[in-house]
């Protein structure tokens, strides 16, 4: 059932996303089961019994107690499907990996109609943001590059980097509405809620090949995209971002290259920069200050 | 007093002085004062048939302006799925009567888009299904089906109807408005509700109008089924339609409210500024939003699933209750677990109260809610089990007729089957993750709605037609419908399972074109479009059938289909005035006794007394 | 043919229709203001930066105590009907019918100090609940003085025709204003004291 | 209500007068917890308490749901099951929610 049903599912390239199409497959199974079993009944009775044939029903109909066993059946299914399995990876789905699993994070921010993206930068810590700072056209974002935190802080528009075989937290909220922020081949799905930072977390198994990458993809079949599940508005189609699972060193290329066209670390923070060749995105702290009050605040819109 | 006087003295018009409360703490009609005025023989036309506190021209009313909604709808959906199949090309035909500001050129715009689909989603639910099922339906044979006389407050059902069609009116209106019709979804959420332009503010209006409405049906029906049951007609003695729109109205009762509260509140966060559903700190287009901010969008889903959960199984329990009286009425044998499926219809109303944020999996919910939610929407799938597997098996050992009502019926049984099937994995909060907001859900509801309760719809009114007007319809033209319904309904839903498992999102103008993982399943657009052109076809012989058997159809007597319920008891096309019967009914035993043995004939009315009345 | 039960009590249910009408409607009422005090609590619960400007605690407990006697004196008055005094009723009835005037005029001082403020239901969210709540509620207040006043005056010729009926639609009305009372015992500590 | 002497009704109308000053007392009570400086929690339950005797009182005697039908109760329950609900399913969430 899950082959048949992956022939129009998007590819699974994430740790968590077996789980998730085990269920489909699953639960598959038993409606079809119900369906198939209820539909050769139902049309051996038509025929059998239709006013042509057997003119004269019966008061008493049938004598079986072949449904109730059906009844318990589907009730007893059901149970094992969502003790055994949906608790579980619901479970495992929010929650968030402890820091010693050195857990990469991101911010991402839905706006009408693009997502933001935030990377900490070498700092591993979020700059602060806020709303009267946001500026369409250079600081979507409202970071305030005057925090310490902020200025090796990297942004990019409809652009998620990421690297593979490493757990990623995205901390999601959005600026305006609510966004549905969909991955398909990482089998990720969250809302995007203004005033709230929800955590989703995934782990990429695969890098993406050359030709799904953005710009080499061609849009006819072949890029991995970020879509916009939400109606959020009249460009609600057209919300569509793009993401990339790198390796980890291509990862750290592609971030050192970022941080390096920033024009206020050229200037500040070239020192740092030597230091942070192998492997110096260091997770952030959870405790860090500004990460904190970052979550006290409710003015989620953009921090 | 015989017979005629009763008619009189029912219609007559008096008290139109007796001031209704806005919370509609309106009393039955004041007999006696009527009869101190002296009779009016002559009521007017508007009495009688605009203004008419008669239950059986309200339920017609109901009915008529509600299938008229309904095609609006589809006519709604079709424009949208013009855009689906040829995103970009202009319109056909009438594209250019669209107006500049929908439709440059024929070519829909994407705002345009946003607004079909919400008041699609609205007329189809609140326009049309719920007014069709329990206004019509309800009004017209709840009466009847218990031997009453009347609903229990003929003035509360005119205003019922009446406060009903204003929130048509505005709901119709809007689409006139600068900016046009409401645009963030049936169901919309909050901050871009709140953002939106003022057609929005129209729908909130409206819906507050609906919800009255139906909150006052509700009354009226459960007051109805309550006291004015005939004598011996006992609890389990009712048909299994009467129970469903029992449960229904106490749906009606008790999930409405909260959503008038949360418009009430929205309304005052569009007009007077408060920040209910509001988060601190939003900016929109670049500008820092004004306001006090603090509020929760959050909120607004809640009260708007703690009523559109409920609803949606306002929208399939009469269904099923009309699907029952058919497949009872064609397959000539009682319904097989009658019992068992007024308890299941109970327990599915009652749980449906506690299931509702199964529609808010991805909004952040942690594992203790979304366990609860996932355990509720699991176990109330139980008792639809139930009550189709009562259905299915009430077709073993009957004889059954297969005419145009009970092809409905009997393809209610599948389609729902579908789509109650699929509601499973959305059910399941992990695999929710990947279907919500796709074609999935889409498919998953349509199926039960349009093959689901349409069809049950259709099935109702052929089935009862000829108790609105002494006619039958034809069954030629029928058995047309009824084929083109079924084949082109699934061409329009089926593949939208395949969209979904594909990851296509739902409210996309375009239909998904430019996404990569949409390719290989874009191309069903067409095909489903086409079904849905087709499926306009298919309602045509229906449309002239409907109209041309109410002058031109076979005469029939009281009740053609030789059914054992009291509705058929009554004269058909049943006289106005509160009295619907020559004499009062008294009820000897269940509702469905068929070939009842020892019985000459294969039916058992259950007013007919015989010698040794039995239990029931 | 007649609705039955309009008047006399079915002997199973034991209940005339309206009664069972006001129950099923006061039962919604329950759910309309249940939803408003729902999203209270979520809302302060949910918000860091609740803030609750001080309200005139003593207009408050005058209005709660005019709205308690207007219950009594509505109570009073269908007593007076069961024990046949029309006079008696009239005059309780009344004494409700400018009861409800006074907590509406009281209510209006109330809002007007507050505008006079600057405190309007766009201040923050404690006012937006609280100007939603207490309109809804002076909405359904204005709602049973219409039916009082109707009842006192032109509707009271039934108490001549039909004594028992006419009985009927006072309870009903009385049952309507209770609830509106009760809902007002809440909001009273609600929105005032807390 | 038919069965009522008017010797009975008059009784209800002493209880009347009883359950007014009752809830007039219980006011003052209310009013005067209010200012005792209590935390939160304390409040609030002692509010709510309070407020749900003086409902009590209204509903049982001037709604006279004391002697009322057996079917009212049962509309009653249905509903306060429900409102329950509506009150605390949402809460739940609210208090369930994951956040980072
Ligand atoms: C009439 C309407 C109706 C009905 C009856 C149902 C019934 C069910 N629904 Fe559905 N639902 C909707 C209307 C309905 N739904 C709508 C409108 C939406 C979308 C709203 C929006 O977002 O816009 C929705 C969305 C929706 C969601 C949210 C999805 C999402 O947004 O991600 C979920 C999740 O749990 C769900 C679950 C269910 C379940 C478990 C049932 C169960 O009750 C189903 C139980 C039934 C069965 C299990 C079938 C049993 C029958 C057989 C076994 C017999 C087979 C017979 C033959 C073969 C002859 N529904
Ligand atoms: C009861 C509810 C109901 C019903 C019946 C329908 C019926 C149909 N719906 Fe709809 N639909 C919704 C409720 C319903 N829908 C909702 C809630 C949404 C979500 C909106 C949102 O996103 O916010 C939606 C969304 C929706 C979409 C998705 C749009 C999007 O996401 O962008 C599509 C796409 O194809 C669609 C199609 C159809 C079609 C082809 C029908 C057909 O089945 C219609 C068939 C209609 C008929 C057969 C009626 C015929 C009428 C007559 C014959 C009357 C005759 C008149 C007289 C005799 C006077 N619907
Ligand atoms: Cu953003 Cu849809
Ligand atoms: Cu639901």
């Amino acid at each position: 059932m899950q082959q048949f049903l992956a022939q129009w599912m998007p590819i699974d390239v994430s740790a968590h996303g077996y789980q998730i199409d085990r269920i489909i497959g699953m639960v598959h199974w038993l409606m079809a089961v119900l369906f198939v079993g209820w539909a050769l009944y139902f049309i051996y009775v038509l025929y059998r019994f239709r006013a042509g044939k057997n003119p004269k029903a019966s008061y008493q109909g049938a004598k079986s107690h072949f449904s109730s066993y059906v009844e318990v059946g589907v009730a007893a299914l059901e149970a094992v499907l969502l003790i055994g399995f949906a608790i579980p990876a619901w479970s495992s789905w929010v929650t968030t990996p402890a820091a010693d699993e050195r857990p990469f994070e991101v911010r991402v921010v839905g706006e009408q109609y693009a997502w933001n993206v935030h990377y900490p930068g070498p700092d591993g810590v979020f700059g602060r943001a806020e709303a009267a700072l946001v500026d369409t056209a250079t600081n979507p974002l409202g970071i305030d590059r005057s925090d310490p935190y902020a200025q090796d802080d990297v942004t990019t528009i409809n652009q998620l980097h990421v690297p593979v075989d490493r757990e990623v937290i995205v901390y999601l909220s959005s600026k305006d509405v609510i966004h549905g922020f969909f991955l398909p081949q990482l089998r990720v799905k969250q809302d995007a809620i203004p005033g709230m930072r929800i955590p989703v977390h995934f782990r990429a198994t695969q890098t993406t090949p050359e030709e799904s990458r953005f710009p080499a993809c061609s849009a006819e079949k072949n890029c991995w995209e970020i879509a916009c599940a939400q109606l959020c508005g009249l460009g609600h189609f057209r919300m569509r971002g793009f993401y990339t699972v790198h390796s980890q060193a291509e990862f750290e290329a592609w971030m050192n290259e970022q941080v390096a066209s920033l024009p206020s670390y050229q200037t500040r923070l070239a020192g740092l920069m030597a230091g942070s060749s192998s492997d110096s995105s260091p997770s952030a702290l959870p405790d860090s200050p500004t990460l904190s009050s970052d979550g006290e605040t409710p003015a989620g819109g953009t921090q | 007093m015989s017979f005629s006087e009763k008619r009189e003295e029912g219609v007559s018009e008096h008290d139109s002085e007796v001031p209704e409360a806005p919370e509609g703490l309106s009393e039955p009609p004041d007999r006696g004062a009527a009869e101190a005025h002296g009779a009016h023989h002559q009521e007017g036309f508007l009495r009688k048939y605009i203004f008419s506190i008669d239950h059986k021209v309200i339920g017609l009313q109901y009915g008529l302006t509600a299938l008229l909604f309904m095609l609006f709808g589809f006519c709604l959906m079709l424009l949208m799925r013009w855009q689906l199949a040829f995103p970009g090309q202009p319109i056909p035909v009438i594209g250019g009567l669209l107006g500049n500001a929908n439709a440059p050129g024929g070519v829909m715009l994407p705002e345009f888009y946003n607004q079909l689909g919400a008041m699609h989603g609205t007329i189809m639910v609140f326009l049309g299904v719920v007014p069709l099922v329990v206004g019509a339906f309800g009004n017209y044979f709840v009466p009847l089906q218990i031997g009453a006389p009347d609903m229990a407050f003929p003035k509360l059902n005119m205003m019922s109807y009446w406060v009903y069609f204003v929130g048509g009116v505005i709901m119709f209106v809007s689409f006139f408005l600068p900016g046009g019709a409401a645009n963030s979804g049936w169901t919309s959420y909050p901050p871009l509700s709140n953002i939106a332009t003022m057609g929005q503010t129209a729908w909130l209006l409206g819906m507050v109008f609906l919800i009255t409405s139906s909150l006052l049906g509700s009354i009226n029906i459960i007051t109805t089924i309550i006291q004015l049951r005939a004598e011996g007609l006992t609890y389990m003695r009712m048909p299994f339609f009467i129970w469903s729109q029992f449960v229904t109205s106490f749906l009606l009762l008790l999930a409405f409210p909260p959503l008038e509260a949360a418009g009430v509140m929205q309304l005052m966060d569009r007009l007077a500024g408060t920040s209910f559903f509001m988060p601190s700190g939003l900016v929109v287009s670049g500008q820092v939003l004004e306001g006090a901010g603090g509020g929760s969008p959050l909120l607004w889903q809640h009260l708007f699933w703690f009523l559109a959960h409920p609803e949606v199984y306002v929208l399939i329990l009469p269904a099923m209750g009309i699907v029952a009286e058919v497949i009872a009425n064609n397959t000539r044998k009682p319904l097989w677990g009658y019992k068992a499926m007024v308890y299941a219809s109970v327990w599915l109303g009652f749980m449906s109260f506690i299931v509702w944020a199964h529609h808010m999996f991805l909004t952040g919910m942690g594992t203790v809610m979304s366990a609860f939610f996932q355990t509720t929407t699991m176990i109330i799938s139980i008792p639809s089990v139930v009550i189709l597997t009562a259905l299915l098996i009430s077709l073993w050992g009957g004889s059954i007729r297969f005419n145009t009502p009970m092809l409905f019926a009997l393809a209610f049984l599948p389609m729902f089957g579908i789509g109650g099937l699929t509601g499973l994995p959305l059910g399941l909060a992990p695999s929710d993750i990947h279907l919500h907001d796709t074609y999935y859900v889409i498919g998953h509801f349509h199926y039960v709605v349009a093959p689901g309760t349409i069809f049950a719809i259709f099935a109702g009114i052929y089935f009862w037609f000829p108790k609105f007007t002494g006619r039958r319809m034809s069954e030629s033209l029928g058995k047309i419908h009824f084929w083109g319904s079924f084949i082109f309904m699934n061409g329009v839903f089926g593949p939208m399972f395949l969209q979904g498992l594909a990851g296509v999102s739902r409210r996309l103008y375009d239909g998904g074109v430019q996404y990569s993982h949409a390719q290989d399943v874009v191309q069903f657009n067409q095909f489903m479009s086409y079904s849905a052109f087709l499926l306009l076809i298919a309602q045509l012989p229906f449309i002239f059938n409907f109209f041309w058997s109410m002058r031109m159809g076979e005469k029939v007597g009281n009740n053609p289909w030789q059914a054992t319920t009291l509705d058929w008891a009554a004269t058909s096309s049943p006289p106005l005035g509160h009295g619907n019967f020559a004499e009062v009914p008294v009820v000897w035993r269940g509702p469905y006794e068929y070939s009842v043995p020892g019985h000459e004939e294969d039916f058992l009315p259950q007013n007919v007394a015989t010698p040794a009345p039995q239990e029931g | 043919m007649e609705i039955p039960y309009n008047v006399e009590e079915r002997p199973d249910t034991g209940l005339y229709n309206g009664k069972l009408g006001i129950w099923l409607f006061l039962a919604s009422e329950v759910m309309l203001f249940g939803g408003l005090f729902s999203s209270y609590i979520l809302l302060r619960t949910g918000d860091p930066n609740w803030f609750k400007p001080e309200l005139s605690v003593p207009m408050a407990t005058l209005n709660t105590m005019v709205l308690i006697s207007s219950s009594v004196t509505m109570v009073m008055a269908w007593a007076s009907l069961r024990l046949q005094d029309f006079k008696k009723f009239r005059l309780f009835s009344a004494a409700t019918f400018l009861l409800a005037c006074a907590f509406m005029v009281i209510k209006g001082f109330e809002y007007n100090t507050e505008f006079s403020h600057h405190l309007y239901p766009s201040s923050n969210n404690f006012m937006a609940t609280y100007f939603t709540m207490t309109g809804l509620h002076g909405l359904h207040v204005l709602g049973g003085m219409v039916v009082i006043a109707y009842l006192w005056g032109p509707g009271s010729r039934m108490w001549k025709t039909e004594p028992e009926r006419f009985t009927n639609r006072v309870e009903i009305t009385g049952l309507y204003w209770h609830f509106v009372d009760l809902v007002w015992i809440f909001l009273f500590p609600a929105l005032y004291l807390l | 209500m038919t069965a009522h002497s008017p010797e009975d009704i008059r009784k209800e109308t002493r209880v009347y007068i009883f359950v007014f000053i009752a809830l007039a007392a219980l006011t003052v009570v209310t009013v005067g917890i209010s200012y005792l400086d209590l935390s939160t929690g304390p409040a609030v339950a002692l509010a709510l308490f309070v407020a749900l005797i003086k409902g009590s009182l209204v509903a049982a005697f001037f709604m006279h749901l004391l002697s009322e039908r057996k079917l009212i109760y049962a509309v009653l329950v249905f509903t306060v099951f429900f409102f329950l609900a509506l009150i605390f399913l949402p809460l739940g969430s609210f208090l369930n929610q994951v956040a980072g």
